[in-house]
């Protein structure tokens, strides 16, 4: 039978997460202390051997995102990124909630890995109660010293999804309209304010204390080898435990779904699951014996990402679901560049007219040729992975478009 | 401008605009200061009595008594001196008549200087040391520093500042004024002023006139003519009895319009050759059709001294005919026959007779164009002036104390009244008050006053006022605004239906340059 | 340091940090674009620069993405036609297409690139966004309708003017290029340069002054020198039926050095004086207190007359002239030198002080 | 009521700060009065276009003026599939406006939104923030009538 393995949240509900005393009881920031008795180089090569990869989008190695920054100019900026925005995503926010200590003590970890006592948490706008939350957490966490020179502030989003794009991201912290720049440069090179910035997310620091106080190797040898660790999983859709789970990363997806899930709700047929949130592939149940990790996942051309796991029984009407999804986007798009721009609107706009039983099969050909052209050609991963439920959905459940045409 | 425009968007890590409403007047060299600020970071001095639109992104703004200008240039240098921010070694090795203007200099401490100029000295003290400590500094000017009876005491004080921080000859530095007409540099290196051939070469030095004397085959005057001014004024006392005016319109420029017409009126013949039936057209004896920049080739000096290619575009109007021909067929008909095929033709005349023209030709000047001077064909033209040396070799300095301008206020005429141009018109309008586009867009002159004098005289925004000087009055419409002095009104002269120079003062010019004090005069402002 | 790349079939140089657009275009290829601009800061948002590198999993936008050693370019693969043609389909979704009665055609990019890649319509349906705005300043219309969103505008707006009038409003498929409050330009900051005009690559915003007047391929373009302030703009004249009918201007700082193409509102949009059925054209002489036209000779005859009259009972100096800071250079030397030796005094001046 | 003014100023000094200078003045007006955006853009150092832009970037901030309570409906896919449209409808008729509206008293917005991330318990209305979780058509009027 399979069983959460708990790190970031083994003290969920038993620690009071604004005060740093409480965290100090059970081991916390010994990593840092940990951290700070290394020099710089060794600790990006520590974290670097862990294999601790970026809990979002890109599962970008974080010791290797860290090498990148250069040592001049002096000025540099740690920033957190917590603008999960992924529908059926709120993991950030429980680790927030239930551990935030360990955030802050990951960020301190990370600044004085690349010499930063510049820290900004970037938080989505739809968690007021959080926001004021971390700022006790953080005015906390300063009074007793925990965080030495170490300086975080909080930024609250408003309401865009695509400031989950890292250089959104950090467009938005400078004032801006979250619209991603294009790449190079990086943010590692220039970033908020064009000074290096490392950009993760709040799972990805939160990991830190851990491997430093626990030791690389044995963080490389939880979960799966090519993404070690543990993976905070939010349940949502047709399943009888909705709720979140943190569990290693060669978890089964079927396990997930059928262990720790309980199932799907009312014991009815798995029709397909959408992982990483709504920018993921839908999945058919035959693909489900699959871990859930990183690469196991894009292999059948899911995202583990966001680690929202959203599922729907055989009653789903696919297309329906993907037209709701194909407004999202629409809603979501920055504007900036082309293909997302006008193609999210098309996109949302041939759903709708095969939801509404109006399309024919051009509609179906139109809507494949401009899911290539958004996925090859669009500026930033927002209109990339846009097409992807269309796509999935295409290959693996035409016949219900087909249904459904005029 | 002893430098090139373009070096106040690259070069220049200061400008200290005085007198120049740069973005509505060059709106072009403008833009290029305010990306200077924003892009590159370039410090920003603006001196005026108005809050111009890029006092907004200055780092000092003095707002200025209108005719304080040099007590404000010795407040500063005041400050360059006692800091020790002084240029010294461009001082030793560039200039002479240090130590006399150091002395006067010594009685304008900066508290001294704000008193005057009616501004903070912490302001003085700033703007001083931004301009002095940066890397390279570019001072701008325009008519807001040269149309007052102490025009030409501005313009020296104005030097100084730049011989004193050694700001000259190097790029995004110099003295640079600011000229407001398309070719008011070409006419001046022309000789069309009542002293100097083209290029400057004076009509009293004999050498040069008998160069131009055996290149024109006549004899010629070595006695200094008359000034725009002085000749309506010696209209107005009947001693010039005829007059030429081509493509000016006096009737609405000049000072003291009341005057100016009484003047034309007693004139036995006037000529004016123009485009539109002017309001000095009106008053002429014979009025001769010229051709528009559109119709016409030839090549204007900018105010970098970059000559360019003008180039026709349409055919002459009816039987309006091109003004070099006019001005040929008039004068062979005065008995000094003139014949030339083209403006190319006339331009190797002039190159032949002005050193600083001398390399130039059309085909050098088909692209870029070149600025004088360019001796030689050879030669690529001067961006910069007075690198190695001064004209004169030494840069002198001038020991010059403030004095008032000619009209103070007093119980009768209790305002400062200023007047200048707006971005939408030119000059006297006769332009572009028939650009439809432009004419819609500002059809009517206003009068700036400052909200709290308008309050003070209860007067509301847009409604009719009377403003009155000792030469007249007129009725405008006030426009009340925060940006102004709050003893300064403000208002345009491009309009002949409410002509600001009814008002301004003909009587007192500056004793060198002749210009009128267009920049204050003293007036009373009354609702109706 | 210069680095080695392949751009279709050819092997080229160039320096390290060139961006391949740059690189792509010296290897000869045609490379379209919509929101690049050498003068303004890079966008990388309209996508149809975009270039396929071999191996690449992505397409890659030429005018944002730096050349690297050894990199294999494909500027017309097609994968890289294919995006192009739909991201020309896209924005033919938005564009009102009114070309038949647009001031762009013939001279708009939107046109020229679908002619290329063969786009007669769009395959996606849809309606245009209704975003025209009947603007009141009498200068620039403002056609939002035939927008692509390049931004073009927004930034020759901040970078080469700096009024900072338009931007960007709300987001997605509903973003749109707004003033302050979605305003007209009267209420704004513009100062009516038409910058936005010069960089716009199609029909959104055009001038109100040439309207109607003649379209671009129809006009045959003179460069000049501004007649207004002393700054020596250098301008376009568009000419049509030998009659002024636009003005435009040439960003090549080789033909246009002092401004690099910006104008100001007098120069772009000031110039149908030319046109004014008030302009002179033909002499005049005034007879009991009133004009009537004259010939040439009767004209000249009379000024002759009537300044050798005065010149012999007064004296030269008794007369003078003022010429001119409007009229060239040509002209003002004949004006001065007709004073001096003609009339034989030095009274002559222009309003330089004025 | 604090004066747009001083809450803009308290925020001045933060780098880029003008958003959560938005965030502040709305909290006091539920949206940002055009004066207020105009002195924001002035003591940022942005031009009013810029700022204007940036506050009709986001989805929760608005330039037009709104209602004291905000109500919103998430209809991202785990709401949608757990019956969002119909508390939508609920709310709509209850309310008597359509998403997008204020009631004529004030006193309600309804917005649509997409995920808050409280997707435990869909459907998930929030009213000024505040998560209402699991909500069923027939919660709709005991739900309004709590802030009437």
């Amino acid at each position: 039978m399979a069983q959460e393995y708990r790190v970031l949240l083994e003290h969920a509900d038993k620690i009071n997460p604004e005060s740093a005393a409480d965290y100090v009881k059970v081991g916390g920031y010994k990593g840092l202390e940990k951290a700070r008795s290394m020099n710089p180089k060794d600790l990006t090569e520590e974290v670097k051997k862990s294999g601790l990869r970026g809990r979002g989008g890109a599962g970008f190695n974080a010791g290797m995102k860290w090498s990148f920054v250069p040592q001049y100019p002096e000025t540099k900026y740690v920033v957190c990124n917590f603008d999960e925005g992924e529908p059926g995503t709120y993991k950030d926010r429980i680790i927030c909630q239930k551990n935030a200590q360990a955030l802050l003590e990951g960020m301190a970890i990370c600044g004085h890995a690349i010499g930063s006592n510049n820290g900004y948490i970037y938080c989505r706008g739809e968690y007021p109660f959080v926001v004021e939350m971390l700022k006790k957490a953080i005015g906390n966490a300063k009074e007793s010293g925990a965080l030495g020179e170490f300086n975080i502030e909080v930024r609250m989003g408003a309401g865009a999804y695509v400031c989950g794009e890292e250089t959104a991201l950090i467009e938005s912290i400078e004032g801006h309209r979250g619209e991603p720049r294009f790449k190079p440069p990086f943010p590692g090179v220039e970033g908020l304010w064009r000074m290096p910035t490392v950009v993760n997310n709040v799972e990805t620091f939160a990991c830190l204390p851990y491997i430093l106080t626990n030791g690389a190797d044995w963080f490389a040898g939880i979960g799966a080898k090519s993404y070690p660790g543990t993976k905070v999983l939010t349940l949502t859709g047709d399943i009888e435990n909705p709720t979140y789970f943190e569990v290693p990363t060669d978890y089964l997806l079927r396990d997930v779904i059928y262990e720790l899930g309980g199932g799907v709700k009312g014991g009815k047929k798995l029709k397909a699951v959408q992982v990483g949130g709504t920018s993921g592939a839908f999945i058919p149940p035959q693909n489900i014996d699959t871990p859930i990790d990183f690469d196991s996942m894009s292999a059948i051309g899911a995202a583990l990402g966001s680690g929202a796991v959203f599922v729907m029984d055989e009653s789903r009407d696919i297309v329906d679901t993907i037209n709701r999804i194909a407004k999202f986007f629409e809603h979501e798009s920055c504007g900036q560049c082309t293909p997302c721009r006008e193609g999210t609107h098309r996109c949302k706009e041939i759903m709708e007219k095969i939801n509404t039983g109006r399309g024919t099969l051009k509609d179906i050909e139109n809507l494949k040729v401009l899911a290539r052209v958004m996925q090859k050609a669009s500026l930033c991963g927002l209109g990339q992975a846009a097409p992807i439920p269309i796509t999935s959905t295409l290959e693996h459940f035409e016949y219900e478009y087909l249904r459904k045409l005029m | 401008m002893t430098n090139s425009i373009n070096e106040l968007e690259n070069d220049a890590k200061c400008v200290f605009l005085i007198g120049t409403n740069t973005t509505e007047n060059h709106p072009v060299i403008g833009y290029k200061i305010r990306q200077n600020v924003l892009k590159n970071g370039a410090k920003l001095i603006v001196a005026d009595p108005r809050r111009i639109e890029l006092a907004e992104l200055a780092d000092v703004y003095l707002p200025f008594k209108p005719g304080t200008d040099v007590a404000l240039f010795n407040g500063m240098m005041n400050v360059i001196i006692n800091e020790g921010l002084a240029d010294r070694k461009f001082i030793e090795s560039r200039t002479e008549g240090y130590e006399a203007m150091a002395e006067v200099v010594e009685k304008y401490p900066p508290e001294v200087a704000a008193e005057i100029c009616g501004v903070d000295a912490a302001d003085i003290i700033k703007a001083a040391r931004l301009y002095a400590e940066s890397e390279a500094s570019s001072v701008c000017y325009a008519m807001g520093l040269t149309q007052h009876t102490t025009g030409t005491d501005n313009v020296k004080s104005c030097c100084n500042l730049a011989l004193l921080t050694g700001n000259l000859g190097k790029p995004g530095t110099g003295v640079n004024p600011l000229r407001g007409q398309n070719n008011v540099q070409g006419a001046c290196d022309m000789g069309a002023l009542p002293v100097v051939f083209t290029a400057y070469q004076a009509v009293t030095n004999d050498e040069a006139r008998a160069k131009f004397e055996k290149a024109w085959g006549v004899t010629l005057s070595g006695v200094n003519g008359l000034t725009l001014t002085k000749t309506i004024n010696k209209a107005y006392e009947g001693e010039v009895k005829g007059l030429i005016v081509v493509g000016e319109n006096p009737m609405v420029s000049d000072p003291d319009l009341h005057h100016v017409e009484e003047a034309l009126d007693k004139l036995d013949f006037l000529l004016v050759q123009d485009i539109f039936l002017t309001e000095t057209a009106k008053k002429a004896d014979v009025v001769l059709p010229g051709v528009s920049f559109a119709e016409k080739d030839g090549t204007f000096s900018n105010t970098e001294r970059r000559v360019q290619r003008v180039r026709k575009a349409i055919s002459n109007k009816g039987d309006a005919r091109q003004d070099w021909e006019i001005l040929c067929d008039l004068s062979t008909r005065l008995g000094y026959p003139m014949s030339y095929n083209s403006p190319e033709e006339i331009f190797e005349e002039i190159r032949t007779l002005t050193p600083s023209y001398a390399g130039m030709n059309y085909a050098r000047l088909e692209g870029t164009g070149l600025p004088w001077p360019c001796p030689a064909e050879d030669h690529p033209g001067t961006p910069i002036l007075h690198k190695e040396k001064f004209n004169r070799g030494l840069g002198l300095f001038h020991a010059i104390e403030y004095l008032e301008p000619a009209e103070v206020i007093n119980e009768e005429y209790p305002i400062i009244l200023t007047t200048g141009r707006s971005l939408y018109h030119y000059h006297t309008g006769t332009m572009t008050r028939k650009a439809k586009g432009l004419d819609e867009h500002m059809p009517e002159n206003v009068i700036q006053i400052n909200s709290a004098l308008a309050k003070a005289k209860n007067i509301v925004d847009g409604e009719i006022v009377k403003v009155t000087t000792r030469r007249g009055s007129i009725k405008l419409k006030a426009e009340v605004i925060d940006g102004i002095r709050e003893n300064v009104i403000f208002t345009y002269f491009h309009f002949a239906e409410a002509a600001a120079n009814v008002l301004t003062n003909a009587e007192v010019l500056d004793p060198v340059a002749g210009i009128p004090e267009y920049k204050v005069s003293a007036a009373r402002l009354e609702k109706l | 340091m210069d680095i080695k790349l392949t751009i279709n079939g050819k092997e080229i140089e160039v320096p390290q940090g060139t961006m391949l657009l740059d690189a792509c275009r010296k290897a000869g290829a045609d490379i379209p674009t919509f929101c690049y601009d050498p003068d303004l800061k890079l966008a990388g948002s309209c996508r149809m620069c975009v270039v396929q590198p071999q191996g690449w999993r992505n397409l890659v936008a030429s005018c944002v993405t730096p050349a690297q050693n050894g990199m294999v370019i494909d500027t017309e693969s097609p994968d890289v036609v294919e995006a192009r043609k739909v991201v020309l389909e896209l924005m033919l979704t938005r564009h009102k297409l009114t070309c038949h009665t647009c001031e762009k055609d013939g001279d708009c990019n939107l046109q020229d690139y679908c002619y290329r890649y063969g786009v007669t319509e769009s395959r996606f349906e849809g309606k245009i966004h209704n975003l025209f705005k009947d603007d009141s300043n009498p200068f620039i219309e403002r056609d939002y309708d035939k927008c692509v969103m390049c931004t073009r505008c927004v930034r020759a707006c901040e970078e080469i003017t700096g009024a900072r009038a338009i931007n960007v409003m709300d987001r997605g498929y509903h973003a749109h290029i707004a003033t302050a409050f979605d305003g007209e330009l009267e209420d704004s900051p513009c100062v009516f340069c038409g910058q936005c005009i010069m960089v716009c690559p199609v029909g959104a915003l055009t001038s109100k002054i040439a309207a109607g007047k003649g379209k671009p391929a129809q006009n045959e373009k003179v460069l000049t020198t501004c007649t207004y302030c002393g700054t020596g703009c250098t301008l376009e004249l568009n000419v049509k039926n030998d009659e002024i009918v636009g003005v435009t201007s040439n960003r090549d700082a080789e033909w246009s050095p002092v401004n690099k193409g910006a104008l100001c509102v007098k120069g772009r949009f000031g110039w149908d004086f030319v046109n004014s059925p008030e302009r002179l054209t033909t002499p005049l002489i005034k007879e009991n207190g009133e004009f009537r036209p004259a010939s040439w000779d009767e004209a000249l005859d009379l000024a002759a007359e009537k300044i050798n009259g005065i010149k012999e009972k007064y004296g030269p100096d008794s007369l003078s002239m003022f010429s001119s800071a409007r009229v060239t250079n040509e002209e003002n030397y004949l004006a001065q030198k007709l004073m001096r030796a003609a009339i034989g005094s030095n009274n002559v001046d222009h309003c330089a002080r004025l | 009521m604090a004066n747009y003014m001083d809450i803009i100023a308290s925020c001045k000094d933060k780098p880029g700060g003008i958003i959560e200078a938005f965030h502040a003045i709305q909290k006091e007006y539920n949206y940002i009065p055009e004066e207020a955006l105009r002195e924001a853009a002035r003591a940022f150092k942005v031009s009013e276009a810029q700022a204007f832009g940036v506050a009709t970037f986001y989805s929760y901030l608005s330039v037009k003026k709104r209602g004291k309570y905000i109500i919103r409906m998430c209809e991202s896919a785990p709401c949608h599939v757990a019956g969002a449209d119909e508390v939508l409808k609920a709310l709509e008729a209850n309310l008597g406006i359509k998403a997008g509206e204020t009631t004529e008293d004030g006193k309600f917005t309804l917005e649509l939104t997409e995920c808050v991330g409280q997707c435990q318990a869909t459907p998930v209305v929030t009213i000024n923030s505040e998560p209402v979780f699991n909500v069923k058509p027939e919660m709709v009027p005991g739900l309004l009538a709590g802030y009437k």
